[in-house]
């Protein structure tokens, strides 16, 4: 027999190891009404941590706008669920696996596609696209190059496997995740707008079961772990990395929507993080049903492991389901048939505990009210991040030409060619607009003509500048990639990834990045309807750029309508919205002037949804053959990239007088799109008449970019600049 | 000097590759088969001809590169 | 023309080859679990894209141990068509059904990705809707495409005609770099010597609608169901 | 009994990978590094005691299905 961790003495300097606060742990004490087990310790720690309990955000989260007609289901599911109409529901939320992918970047990021995959099918919708939102380090580390390499091998191998196309993302580049990388992934799932599966249990006496993979001694907390007196073998029990088995997830998914085509299942969650403590204390406490665990009955991938091990394993690929007892052999048999494991654990109770039995022992026995309800909750103090002095008049020291080649190859605009050629886009057949086909990527339903926009988007040096106006430019320029393919934005799901919340100023950058997302919430009629929160995001006492990720989902009545941003030649080049030159925390002032200065461009959230409108409008009245948004780098940027994306050239006029050519080719003014069209005239009319401000910029054609100067750049050599990055990056030294 | 560096997850991280491989195998017929661990192996040409030396530099040469050390361990051999 | 699509664990392109076959032949195909041992009265036998296994151990090595491959061996006896595509092209050399074996591309990088294929001949039942010489687009997506075989089995293809297409550039030649998964003399797809298996890397299935960017994959299944339909 | 069996590519079988990880040693700045092949280990645990059976069977096993004989030699040690 193995040495017994559970015998282990437990403490107040045993609770500090395992992350509770004294306070937290006379908390504990009062519940419980004696010294806690040390698997109890294990739940209350997991389920008080920050991760669980968002005892650091929760009075943040709970100011975000979460509601419209079309949602179904807010924040609080696994999921967030959107009625798109036909009697379907879009299901989709987005989540960090940023520690995990610095640790072991292949499977770090393989098993954060993998846990959130399972976020959305356990809500009985089956995934029809992932994307994902990833923030590197400085490139000229090696680390940095070996987390991308890894990092995006990991979410191909997870999402290619399981059959997923991976049809968007974004990637930024910032020396503030030299050690701390992050890895957000999402996935968007469709299922019958009747079928939703949620996680309360529910029945006296139903029993609980356990399916997919084995349990192991994966992921366990690792400092809980290395401080524990395990003896002779402790190198055998050490925190292991969680490593991901796609195959087995693609049973799961398929075995799940099987039985959920019957009327099994009473309730249904995953096992994510604090796996199969989290899951059952989350399933009896939303249902307000007790829980009694027979960990005996646990399919176990190793020997002699404990409760606490149980309780506290992030083994993948593993679900938890309360039966209809009647149909526990119908669901039985759909496992087995799919090879995976099947095991009743356990069943429902009226006594409001968790008790968790294991070799004739009761391991836990805790009342589940209090473990949620007296669960820590913070107000933690908030410092604003003070308003950076404007920029002023900045001179230009290269021209158009030269401004233009550096920012179209510097590594937050080359093209992204070379990972999402890892991904395959194409799986299921429903691809409308691939990657870099759009500003959003689309992605029909399967048997019909309605389909989803999917983006995801932040711009971290933005929110870091001004945590405000950047929050509220995230969700903006969700918004508008979605617009300028045509489709409707409806919602959206948000990853707050930030650094420590004790610090002042991270909770300031936190809280005001939350009132700035509120404020085009509500603005854009766009709202939050699931998400994750990622904190304590530094290294060495370097935060990372506060990076609040937003991914989000519109939906176009007819695939059809969607159009992309490759230009075709014939066309004019209009240009909406209005154009100020704003240089702050511009691309071009950071790597044309060599500055990271001066507030963010200001979004008007009244602008922006009046220009957005009108855009969507004349794209879909059949006006528009391209449209591609303002964002990164500016007009010149924009311009340049639908010319790439359609291998036709344009030639531009001069902008207004009045503002300088360098600030109207480069500014990053908000709330702005290019659109291509047939006929400028019948535009600017439409666009004069609503009083959206419209200029035409120029016409399409040729196998040139020329510039309002006249300067010729070719296709050919602008593209081998955007293209140069990635491939001669990684390629500079072999890889295995 | 051949070096033959063996790559193996550590025990208890999750060889999804293995249990497919034994479950391949009892579906195969084969009986008797327990745990199944798959791994890799590299075989390298060294012009050292020290063997001491050899094994040193294929362990440094494992570390850096070959094995990932945080889900593998490996084990080197000079013939 | 009576089609039916087999699912071992771990496929994942089987309701695009689904929507593909129901597209052009107006009838949906029968979808084959890999336990499953009869395929008699059948006119084609697809064998789709994905990771069967995993790909685990060997990209199809134990998909080509299935229960069904039996009844898959015996429809190829009875001189059935069979298709394989990407990880079905990879079961069918895992099971000795197509010479040669699929090894990881050159790159060692998965390739999602347009590629242009060139008919090499437009007699068979596949190519039937193509001219020969003719060059399509295809979306291609796998970590393991690189055809490889020994010369003599290459010479011997080349001799029989049974090279079905090979990646080229959009101009039709056979250059270095449009042979992205590094295969043996650009092939991308061969023959069984009855010219009734076809196993093919790329996935024309994926590219028969206009919505998804292009039709160049339709004629393949235009042709099919004209050769096939009795 | 453990049975491992190693499986390489035949030679005349281009190694991708092999050359790739040999690369990647260059660049790493080890010296005297030749030919560089990459293969897999099964290690299975069996459940025969005689160790000429077990040997065989391990054997049936490679050819069946752990090795593609079209590109693979293997070869099959007992402990
Ligand atoms: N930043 C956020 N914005 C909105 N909702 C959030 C946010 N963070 C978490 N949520 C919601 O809180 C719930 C719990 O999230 P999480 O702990 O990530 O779930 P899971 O246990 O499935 O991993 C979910 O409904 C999620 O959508
Ligand atoms: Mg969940």
């Amino acid at each position: 027999m193995a040495p017994q961790p559970n015998k282990r003495d437990v403490n107040q300097q045993l609770a500090r190891e395992f992350g509770l606060s004294a306070d937290e742990y006379a908390r504990v004490l009062d519940i419980m009404g004696r010294t806690p087990s040390l698997t109890e310790l294990g739940i209350f720690s997991v389920m008080w941590s920050e991760h669980c309990s968002y005892k650091s955000s929760r009075v943040w989260l709970k100011t975000l706008p979460t509601k419209a007609p079309w949602v179904i289901h807010g924040p609080g599911e696994n999921a967030g669920v959107v009625d798109i109409g036909e009697g379907l529901a879009a299901i989709f939320k987005m989540e960090s696996h940023n520690h995990p992918s610095f640790i072991e970047p292949y499977q770090g990021a393989a098993t954060g596609v993998g846990g959130i995959l399972r976020d959305v099918f356990t809500m009985g919708a089956r995934p029809i696209a992932n994307l994902n939102a990833l923030r590197f380090g400085d490139p000229a580390l090696a680390r940095t190059k070996r987390i991308v390499d890894g990092v995006v091998r990991g979410i191909g191998g997870y999402g290619n496997c399981v059959g997923v196309p991976t049809v968007g993302g974004e990637i930024n580049f910032h020396p503030s995740y030299n050690g701390n990388p992050l890895v957000n992934a999402m996935t968007v799932g469709i299922a019958d707008k009747t079928k939703i599966f949620l996680s309360a249990a529910a029945g006296l006496g139903n029993p609980v079961v356990y399916v997919g993979s084995k349990t192991g001694r994966d992921g366990i907390h690792g400092a809980t772990m290395a401080s524990a007196e395990f003896g002779k073998d402790s190198e055998e029990k050490r925190p292991t990395v969680q490593v991901g088995d796609p195959f087995t997830e693609k049973l799961l998914i398929e075995a799940c929507l099987e039985l959920m085509a019957t009327d099994a299942i009473v309730a249904i969650q995953d096992m994510g993080a604090a796996g199969l403590t989290s899951s059952s204390v989350e399933m009896a406490g939303k249902g307000g049903v007790g829980i009694e665990l027979d960990l005996d009955q646990v399919p176990q991938r190793e020997t002699h492991m404990t409760a606490y091990e149980m309780m506290l394993s992030e083994s993948q690929e593993r679900m938890l389901m309360v039966l209809r007892p009647d149909r526990q052999d119908v669901a039985r048999a759909i496992f087995e048939k799919w090879d995976l494991d099947f095991a009743v654990i356990g069943v429902l109770t009226d006594t409001g505990r968790i008790v968790v039995k294991h070799q004739g022992e009761i391991e836990a026995d805790i009342p589940l009210d209090p473990l949620a309800e007296q669960a820590p909750l913070y107000h933690r103090p908030t410092e604003e991040t003070p308003k950076r002095a404007p920029l002023g008049e900045v001179a230009d020291p290269v021209g158009l030409a030269a401004a233009l080649e550096t920012l179209i190859a510097c590594p937050d605009l080359a093209s992204r060619a070379w990972v999402w050629d890892q991904y395959d886009s194409t799986v299921g057949g429903q691809t409308v607009k691939r990657p870099g086909g759009a500003d959003a990527a689309i992605v029909k339903i399967e048997g019909r003509k309605l389909a989803l926009a999917l983006t995801t988007d932040c711009t971290p040096r933005y929110v870091f500048a001004d945590p405000e106006a950047g929050g509220a430019q995230a969700v903006a320029e969700a918004w508008r990639n979605i617009t300028a393919t045509g489709a409707l934005p409806l919602a959206i799901t948000d990853n707050m990834n930030f650094a420590n919340p004790e610090k002042p100023l991270i909770m300031g950058q936190f809280a005001a990045s939350i009132r700035g997302m509120s404020a085009a919430c509500v603005a854009l009629d766009f709202p939050v309807v699931s998400g994750n929160v990622s904190l304590y995001n530094e290294t060495e006492g370097k935060p990372i750029l506060p990076t609040p990720a937003i991914g989000g989902l519109g939906v176009l009545q007819d695939a059809a309508q969607a159009i992309g941003l490759g230009l075709a030649p014939g066309l004019d080049l209009v240009l909406v919205g209005t154009t100020k030159g704003w240089l702050g925390q511009s691309l071009w002032l950071r790597e044309v002037a060599g500055r990271e200065e001066g507030p963010p461009p200001p979004v008007d959230l009244a602008a922006e949804r009046f220009n957005g409108d009108f855009v969507r409008g004349q794209i879909l009245q059949g006006h528009v053959r391209a449209c591609h948004d303002v964002s990164d780098g500016g007009l010149l940027v924009a311009v340049t990239e639908m010319a790439l994306g359609g291998d036709t050239g344009a030639n531009l006029l001069p902008g207004p007088a009045g503002v300088a050519a360098h600030a109207f080719w480069f500014g990053e003014d908000q709330g702005r799109y290019v659109l291509a069209v047939n006929d400028a005239a019948g535009v600017l009319q439409a666009a004069a008449f609503v009083g959206v401000p419209a200029i035409r910029i120029g016409t399409s054609g040729g196998a040139e970019l020329t510039l309002p100067d006249g300067t010729p750049m070719s296709l050919d050599a602008l593209r081998r600049a955007n293209e140069h990055f990635f491939p001669a990056w990684m390629n500079a030294t072999g890889q295995a | 000097m051949k070096a033959t560096v063996t790559v193996m997850l550590k025990t208890g991280v999750l060889d999804p590759q293995g249990k497919a491989i034994g479950q391949a195998l009892h579906g195969l017929g084969f009986a008797g088969v327990g745990e199944v661990r798959a791994g890799k192996v590299i075989e390298l040409e060294l012009a050292e001809t020290d063997p001491a030396k050899a094994k040193a530099s294929a362990e440094d040469m494992a570390r850096k590169l070959l094995a990932n050390t945080v889900i593998e361990g490996f084990k080197v051999e000079i013939a | 023309m009576k089609a039916a699509i087999v699912v071992f664990p771990g496929i994942n392109r089987e309701r695009d080859m689904a929507i593909a076959l129901e597209t052009c032949s107006g009838q949906k195909p029968r979808m084959v679990w890999h336990k499953e041992t009869d395929l008699s009265g059948l006119d084609l036998v697809v064998i789709p894209g994905g990771f069967s296994y995993g790909d685990y151990l060997r990209c199809g090595a134990m998909a080509a141990q299935s229960p069904v491959m039996g009844a898959i061996r015996a429809h190829a006896a009875r001189g059935g068509h069979i298709l394989g595509v990407c990880n079905g092209f990879q079961i069918l050399t895992e099971a000795g059904l197509l010479p040669g074996a699929l090894l990881r591309n050159a790159g060692l990088r998965f390739l999602s990705m347009d590629c242009h294929l060139r008919v090499e001949r437009a007699d068979t039942a596949f190519t039937g809707h193509y001219q020969t010489g003719a060059v399509f687009r295809s979306p291609m997506a796998h970590g393991d495409g690189n055809y490889f075989a020994d010369d003599g089995t290459l010479d011997r293809l080349e001799g029989e005609n049974r090279v079905a297409f090979r990646y080229v550039t959009p101009a039709g030649e056979t250059t270095a770099a449009a042979n992205r998964n590094g295969s043996a003399r650009n092939i991308a797809g061969i023959y069984s010597e009855n010219l009734r298996v076809l196993g093919l890397m790329p996935h024309p299935e994926d590219l028969v609608d206009p919505l998804m960017g292009g039709t160049d994959g339709k004629p393949l299944f235009d042709g099919l169901v004209a050769a096939l339909a009795a």
